[in-house]
């Protein structure tokens, strides 16, 4: 989708600000540098997987559920409405959508039982902030706890009775059919097994995504768009995204902003709910206590990455999925690889930074940050596991260092909103 | 609603647009309006008029639905109505522009515009095609310029006031009410705003309009209620009072006016700013090569329709954001100080906007007290707090300036904005400084307050505080300058001497049109 | 102005809801009992008697051993809260708490074990070591705020991963462990006797001492509410917190702020595992408490930022933490407890919620009433 | 039969000496508990075997909960004891500084820890496993139906246990090729402990492995190890299971690609305890559950192995006599 990201300074000093529109050449272009980019290190370093269909695919379940966790977020923060309880929402939508599966036998019930376990906590949430006006956070931490009480509870009642669950996960559940494009498959693993320059790469990415994707995750994805043209493209999504800059202006036009959060902050634990799902029924099927892992956060964490917008939480969600698919199935070689990726891209920036900017102290530091990950490249031979496992989070991190930050939040978000209240 | 069914019936019935009848809203601690009535009649602009927080904007609310009367009858057209929600208000044509301005500034012109009523396709998606022919449409028709698809945060105070007019026009508004629409404006821009006023009424429409500046009301108005902690105390026709009659309506005091008497002004150089400049991120500058000096006992005046780089000349001066150029402070050169050293070595500061950089909100008055002056006597002994030194000298500004408060335990956001502006003032003198940074100290406050602080302006002023004054209000500028100097785009473009420049020359003058002084 | 223009939202979570008289005790009672009920009916559907259960849980719980416990835990869970409550009190989140008091632990636990100083000394070492690597591990948070504009909340997450990772790694043979003979388990060289933070008999009627340690947490407490509300930083701090533009036009030095407050934070963080390491383990393993920087965030959150607040929390929490050990035995599911404790975090907050209101609507009608008295005599905008 | 002698606290801070009639079996599991389809599991299985064979009157099972101190551990056992619980199991490592602390304030009470030698003590009976020797055999099996001379190991969390499963299993598949590839990869580091319990990244993993030309994959990853099958089912790889023989246990679907697995004879170890409980002969200190009382071993179930048995009972015998030293820690 092209999502237009308005880049700002948020602090009240910036002059008027630089559009750029983030448009579909651009997307193909970046996409394809840095694809050239993979390519080139891959026949440097050998790192074979970095670019492998295998990998791509794995990315992209790992993304899924971060990116509809994100989508969460994104639905309530846009209606002012902060959501940390975004972990609780997924974890319940673990719980719901394999117990939805089990007693029903059918995956796709399950998937729509575990919306409604997320939906549930959204709905406390909802009532909690919007009717209640408690503080957005507290409200979420207590969302949490609440939901892996819950689910922790009913394991030892529901799973521990049934045969082949326990204490703390649930029976084998039912899978959801995955799909491919026909034909494509075998030639692509054929050119990808080939080795050949940015070919073989391209093919990689080609039969990640278009080979054995279960549906789930062609759903989620379609959620993404969708989520842009709602909330961007229709007269609600403009009433629910003013109620996240201004309610008093959408409530003096007319616009009911308690039922604008509402819907937006129950939205929000169904997409949760969906992730959850998406975790107990196709990337694990099987429910287990803890499997959230803290995806929720990360969800946050890849919502405020992508500046509150559907295209940049979706790059979000990718970036955490890809180098989490790399470092789960190669470890140590790809990310290593994946240290000359880091030097190649600072030094690039570093000679922008020169030429472009005439920053040159900026350049200069950037320079010796770029040789410094060069060195440590060129010295060792592989990572250490210790390290390979928080790659997803450090170059998130780094990500974000690197880019300037224009992050600009829903003016609104997080205030407590009451009718009338406008002086 | 008992009291007001028994109340008076109105005579006029036909040509009565709106009519309000024994309105009474209670807010905590406050009667807003008690037992208003208001009759204002259709093609009629008709003006209220009153003190800060005498109710205006409270019953405007009312009548705009976004508040709910806790007694009295409202009537449009005759027929009585009780709106849930500005939707009702909306549907039986009315339209509110508002005291502060009602725009989501991340969000597009257009999209502020057609919020809430938005032409559609297939009706979900919003047809965007159809909204801007529409506003351009409005636009052109009143001549109001609007370009649809900018972000609202680009636009300066004039565009976004239009902004809010063609919102209510968009919605097809007969019944327009302007809650202090000129307050941020410029002569020209109000002579403007006049105009479209005009051709609306000349089309049927019927004006609400709340204004502080009475001349105004008086140029436009064709009949004014006058309002007085929250009731209704006069009906007049303005074509039989003048201000000043208005003024002591309104307060039951003089009109005050903003002459400084007496020369003060010595030849000991107090601020001296050379070559200023201060650039956005990307570069431009936006205050360019500034130089000014103000003498002890000088009041300085800066004169510029808002955004020519006023505030940022004035953050640049408090250290509140990177420039070049020097600036000297009795002698001292300040230029690379923070901002603390700066207050702490005398440069008082009122900032323009009292609720973002002026207060604490949600904390006492007595620990507003202590903001901006964290390290200097009473408040603080070396690192720790002094409460009860701090909260003593509250007590005395309280009394002193005339601070209108329960407590110096209430929140600050409890007070009335007029009274929050005097205890800034109270602050900021305190601990009297060399130099006093002011911008638009008067700005939303009624006239009494007004007077208060003009007076304690010259006070400070004759014991020869150096006073950097800006506003929008040119009656001030004009009045209370010993110097002043016009600001366009950054640049200083003329020097006008108070004594025999009108506000309109000035108006000109700022609009660049103007001829040096 | 935009609404956010009276800071973040991070500003409401003390203060906005001014209490006094009764009420301020009684709604967070009332809260706690309506928490009670909803527990009740939990277990009531899921067919558990729950008086009976709460009358197994308070019998249990006031058993002297377990109020020891109930002590130690809450010793730690106060430090956890109040690393966390300095961050909301100038607006940061600081959700890596976590991260920062396993790694200042671990590498103090190290140190404790390979240095042999006069026992005083040693812990004094110790405890500094923690401080400064948990204050050094947010200061990271801090720097990539304030130089790179970082999200301090995404930041101390992804940090909380890493830190995970850099323990690990710490945490082999060839670093900072050494193998416990005929173990599985791994973990730093132990701490001398010498080095063994003293328990106090606090409660009468078990040997289980109590951390010595409670004594500095009590200290941390009391310098928390002097430094935030007595000290020209404190204002600052709590000025920042409020209204950060106000702050900067005041001469507050934001990014600064930003900077020490993580720090500081971070430091206090430091202290969370002390009780531990100096008080029972001796050293950091394998089964090192984790998750106490998040039990810290809804403990913080439960007391408003309040020194006496979060005392108040941390030792309920921990007492349905341990009175919930019984119900192992008795064969119900603790978990009963952890929906409990969001229960009572949720309902508080609201109860605090619905008496401001409560307060709101009487001093309407007080108004209401005044006026009715006397409508002849005008009175001023402000009552 | 059993002794009798009730379990009198150490200290004042219970009531009422709590009465006990025969053995009244206490077990503490490790985070997962009864039904975690592993390691917990096995345990849990000896324990209805003594329940059925041995008639135990009452046995009390309690769970450990994540990242929780070891003062809810020793307080779980204390309950136990208190309420006249004798004797009392504690399953894994974890427990290891609580039983040796709760041991010595119940004298009268036996206590069994298992995977820890280190809590010793006079009422300890240590049962440790040579998880190494049977990771062995399996790397044997692996190398030599290992077509690609390239085989994977995944564990759940990179804990020195764990490691003793690699470190067997890497020797046991060079002793047969040297030169063989061996990938190998940790779910979750420590303290992190879901890695045992999160079947995706399990599959992940072995996915990565695979397409890295891997053809055998054997996991001690506990619950995670669901994934690990699947994948190999997907990427029509062989896979070797751990703990239980998992050829049986495992879900229907990916049975046939397990073709053989790690026996931890947990539950032989728990039935052996209690029946030596029953017939008071518990004796204190460590027993060694290694090949030689085939306390670990490799299962047969579903013929895979049968070709390379006799190659596996050799390495097996060799092993006992002592002639393969089998490493318990990576080189
Ligand atoms: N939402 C509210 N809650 C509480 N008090 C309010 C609210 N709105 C207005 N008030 C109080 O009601 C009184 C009237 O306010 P109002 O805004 O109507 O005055 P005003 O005449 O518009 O003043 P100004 O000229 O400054 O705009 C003031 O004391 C104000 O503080
Ligand atoms: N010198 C003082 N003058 C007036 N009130 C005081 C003084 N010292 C303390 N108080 C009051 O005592 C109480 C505790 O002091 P303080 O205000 O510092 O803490 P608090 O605001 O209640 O909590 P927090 O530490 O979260 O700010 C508050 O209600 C405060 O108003
Ligand atoms: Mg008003
Ligand atoms: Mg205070």
């Amino acid at each position: 989708m092209a999502t237009e990201l308005t880049a700002r300074k948020s602090a009240p000093d910036a002059a008027p600000p630089k559009k750029f529109k983030i448009t579909w050449p651009i997307v193909l272009l970046g996409v394809a540098g840095l694809l050239t980019l993979l390519s080139i290190v891959r026949l440097i370093t050998g790192a074979g997987d970095i670019t492998s269909g295998g990998t791509v695919s794995a990315a992209l379940s790992l993304a899924v559920p971060i990116g509809l966790a994100g989508l969460g977020g994104l639905w309530s923060e846009r209606a002012g409405v902060v959501n940390i309880g975004l972990e609780g929402m997924l974890i319940l939508g673990t719980w719901f959508g394999a117990w939805g599966a089990i007693v029903t036998g059918n995956p796709w019930v399950g998937v729509a039982v575990g919306a409604l376990g997320g939906l549930i906590g959204a709905l406390l949430h909802a009532i909690a902030t919007v009717t209640f006006g408690v503080d957005h956070i507290i409200s979420g931490v207590a969302i949490n706890i609440v939901a892996l009480g819950i689910v922790q509870y009913l394991s030892k009642l529901v799973f521990s009775g049934m045969r082949g669950g326990g204490e703390t996960q649930s029976p084998r559940l039912p899978s959801i059919e995955r799909i491919s494009v026909p034909g494509i498959g075998e030639p692509l693993r054929q050119l990808e097994a080939n080795g050949w320059f940015l070919v073989s790469d391209l093919a990689g990415l080609l039969r990640g995504l278009t080979q054995n994707v279960s549906l789930f995750t062609i759903v989620a994805i379609l959620l993404i768009p969708l989520s842009f043209f709602v909330l961007w493209r229709t007269a609600f999504g403009l009433r629910l995204r003013s109620c996240g800059e201004r309610p008093v202006a959408a409530e003096s036009l007319g616009v009911n902003v308690y039922t604008h959060k509402y819907i937006a902050v129950l939205a929000s634990g169904v997409f949760a709910g969906l992730g959850g799902a998406f975790l107990s029924i196709v990337a694990a099927g099987i429910y287990r206590e803890g499997q959230t892992g803290g995806r929720g956060f990360i969800g946050l964490a890849a919502m405020i990455f992508g500046n509150w917008r559907p295209g940049g939480l979706a790059a979000g969600s990718a970036l955490f999925g890809y180098t989490d698919a790399l470092q789960l199935r190669q470890g140590g070689p790809s990310v290593h690889a994946l240290l000359l990726v880091v030097a190649l891209i600072l030094a690039a920036v570093a000679v922008y930074q020169l030429v472009r900017q005439r920053r040159t102290r900026a350049a200069v530091i950037t320079a010796l940050v770029a040789i410094a990950v060069f060195a440590v490249f060129a010295v060792t031979d592989t990572v250490p596991e210790q390290f390979t496992s928080f790659t997803p989070h450090l170059t998130t991190l780094l990500v974000l260092a690197l880019a300037s930050q224009r992050l600009r939040p829903p003016a609104a978000d997080g205030v407590p909103y009451r009718k009338g209240q406008a002086k | 609603m008992r009291e007001a069914a028994i109340s008076t019936p109105t005579t006029v019935v036909a040509e009565t647009a709106v009519e309000l009848e024994g309105i009474t809203k209670r807010f905590p601690g406050v009667v807003a309006n008690r037992d208003i009535r208001l009759v204002v009649q259709r093609g009629h602009v008709h003006a209220i008029v009153g003190e800060n927080g005498a109710g205006k904007s409270t019953l405007m609310k009312i009548l705009y639905g976004m508040q709910r009367p806790d007694e009295g009858v409202i009537k449009i057209n005759g027929t009585p109505v009780a709106f849930r929600s500005p939707e009702g208000a909306i549907e039986a044509g009315i339209g509110m522009v508002h005291q502060h301005f009602m725009l989501a500034d991340n969000l597009t012109v257009l999209e502020n515009v057609i919020l809430g009523s938005e032409p559609r396709k297939a009706g979900v998606a919003i047809d965007f095609a159809a909204a801007r022919k529409k506003i351009k449409e409005i636009s052109d028709a009143y001549g109001l310029g609007v370009r649809p698809d900018v972000l609202v945060e680009e636009l300066g105070v004039g565009a976004r006031q239009r902004v809010e007019i063609l919102k209510v026009l968009f919605r097809g508004a007969r019944i327009l009410i302007l809650d202090e629409p000129t307050a941020v404006l410029v002569p020209q821009e109000v002579e403007e705003l006049f105009e479209n006023l005009r051709v609306l009424v000349g089309q049927g429409l019927t004006i609400i309009f709340i204004s502080h500046k009475l001349d105004e009301v008086l140029s436009v108005a064709d009949a004014i209620t006058v309002i007085r902690r929250g009731q209704t105390v006069a009906s007049v026709d303005p074509a039989e009072v003048t201000a000043r009659q208005l003024a002591e309506l309104m307060v039951g005091s003089e009109l005050p006016s903003p002459q400084t008497r007496g020369e003060t002004v010595t030849d000991v150089a107090a601020l001296t700013v050379r070559d200023l400049t201060v650039r956005t991120p990307d570069g431009r500058p936006v205050v360019d090569g500034v130089g000014f000096t103000i003498h002890k006992g000088e009041v300085l005046g800066i004169a510029g329709v808002e955004g020519n780089g006023q505030a940022e000349l004035v953050e640049a001066i408090m250290g509140m954001r990177p420039a070049e150029g020097t600036i000297t402070l009795a002698e001292v050169d300040i230029s690379s100080w923070s901002t603390l050293r700066r207050r702490e070595n005398g440069v008082g500061y009122i900032p323009e906007d009292r609720h973002r950089h002026g207060l604490l909100l949600e904390a006492p008055l007595w620990e507003n007290r202590i903001l901006g002056h964290q390290t200097q006597k009473p408040n603080v002994k070396g690192p720790w707090i002094n409460r009860a030194g701090a909260r003593k000298d509250t007590e005395r500004i309280v009394a002193e300036y005339d601070v209108r408060t329960p407590g110096i335990d209430v929140d600050a956001a409890a007070l009335s904005g007029g009274n929050q502006q005097k205890l800034i003032i109270g602050r900021e003198m305190s601990g009297d400084p060399i130099v006093l940074i002011a911008s638009h100290p008067t700005r939303g406050v009624d006239v009494g307050a007004q007077a208060a602080i003009w007076d304690h302006l010259r006070a400070a002023r004759a014991e020869g505080l150096a006073v950097l004054l800006i506003s929008a209000d040119l009656d001030e500028l004009i009045g209370l300058s010993d110097t002043l100097k016009v600001i366009l785009r950054g640049r200083i473009v003329a020097d006008v001497d108070p004594c025999d420049v009108t506000p309109e020359r000035l108006g000109s003058a700022m609009t660049g049109a103007g001829e040096r002084a | 102005m935009s609404p956010s223009s009276t800071g973040g939202f991070l500003d409401r979570v003390l203060g906005r809801v001014k209490l006094g008289g009764w009420l301020a005790l009684a709604a967070p009672v009332l809260a706690i009992l309506f928490a009670a009920a909803i527990t009740a009916i939990v277990l009531l559907i899921t067919g558990n008697e729950p008086f009976a259960t709460f009358g197994l849980m308070v019998e249990y719980g006031f058993r002297p051993r377990t109020l020891a416990l109930t002590l130690n835990f809450a010793t730690t869970y106060y430090l956890a809260a109040l690393a966390v409550a300095i961050g909301f009190r100038m607006n940061l989140f600081n959700i890596g708490v976590d991260g920062q008091y396993r790694l200042a632990a671990l590498i103090a636990a190290a140190v404790g074990g390979a240095l042999v100083l006069p026992g005083p000394l040693q812990i004094a070492v110790v405890i500094l070591v923690a401080v400064v690597v948990g204050g050094l591990w947010a200061g990271i948070v801090g720097l990539l705020k304030v130089t790179r504009g970082v999200s301090e909340v995404i930041s101390s997450i992804m940090l909380n991963a890493v830190a995970t990772g850099v323990g690990a790694w710490l945490l082999t043979p060839e670093l900072l462990a050494v193998p416990v003979a005929g173990s599985n388990n791994i973990g730093t060289k132990p701490i001398p006797e010498a080095a063994h933070f003293p328990g106090i008999a606090l409660v009468p009627g078990t040997q289980t001492k109590v951390f010595g340690f409670i004594v500095i947490a009590a200290l941390m407490g009391i310098a928390y509410h002097v430094l935030l509300n007595r000290t020209v930083f404190g204002f600052n701090l709590r000025a920042t917190g409020r209204s950060e533009s106000a702050a900067v036009a005041s001469g507050v030095n934001v990014k600064k702020m930003v900077l020490v407050t993580m720090l500081l934070s971070g430091a206090v963080a430091g202290l969370i595992g002390m009780p531990q390491l100096l008080g029972a383990s001796y050293s950091y393993s394998l089964d090192f408490p984790t998750g106490l920087g998040f039990t810290g965030i809804a403990i913080a959150l439960l007391g408003r930022n309040h020194p006496v607040g979060i005392a108040v929390g941390a030792l309920l929490w921990s007492f349905l933490d341990n009175s919930a050990n019984i119900l192992d035995l008795e064969g119900i599911p603790t978990e009963i407890v952890i929906i409990m404790q969001g229960t009572i975090v949720l309902s508080v907050i609201v109860a605090y919620e619905l008496v401001h209101r409560y307060r709101i609507g009487a001093e309407q009608r007080r108004v209401g009433r005044e006026l009715a008295q006397n409508t002849a005599k005008p009175e001023g905008a402000a009552v | 039969g059993g002794d009798n002698s009730s379990a009198k606290p150490a200290e004042g801070g219970s009531e009422k000496p709590a009465e006990s009639t025969g053995a009244k079996v206490g077990l503490a599991y490790d985070i997962g508990g009864r039904g975690d389809q592993s390691f917990n599991d096995s345990a849990a299985a000896g324990l209805d075997k003594a329940k059925a064979e041995l008639k135990l009157p009452e046995a009390k099972e309690m769970t450990a909960s994540p990242g929780e101190t070891e003062a809810k551990k020793e307080e779980r056992l204390r309950l136990l004891a208190d309420q006249g619980f004798n004797p009392i199991l504690a399953v894994g490592f974890a427990y290891s500084g609580s039983v040796k602390k709760v041991a010595a304030e119940f004298p009268d009470v036996k206590f069994a820890i298992i995977d820890d030698a280190a809590a010793t003590g006079p009422n300890i009976s240590n049962l440790v496993f040579a998880e190494h020797e049977g990771s062995f055999l399996v790397g044997v099996a692996a190398a030599l139906k290992s077509k690609k001379k390239n085989i994977g190991f995944v564990g759940g969390v990179q804990v020195p246990l764990i490691e003793k499963f690699e470190a067997g299993f890497t020797a046991g598949a060079k002793a047969v090729n040297k030169d063989i590839k061996v990938q190998s990869k940790y779910l979750t580091q420590p303290p992190e402990f879901s890695g045992f319990n999160d079947p995706a990244k399990g599959k992940t993993v072995a996915e990565g492995m695979i397409d890295a030309g891997a053809d055998v994959v054997y996991h001690a990853a506990g619950g995670s190890g669901g994934g690990v099958f699947e994948a190999a089912k997907a990427g029509d790889a062989q896979a070797i299971g751990v703990d239980a023989d998992q050829a049986l246990t495992a879900d229907a679907g990916v049975k046939d690609v397990i073709m053989t697995s790690m026996l931890k004879k947990l539950d032989v170890a728990v039935f052996d305890f209690l029946k030596s409980y029953a017939g008071g002969t518990v004796k204190a200190g460590e027993t060694v559950y290694d090949l030689k009382v085939s306390g670990v071993d490799y299962s047969v179930t579903g013929g895979k192995v049968d070709d390379i048995k006799d190659k596996l009972e050799e390495y097996k015998k060799k092993i006992i006599s002592g002639e393969i030293k089998v490493p318990s820690t990576n080189p």
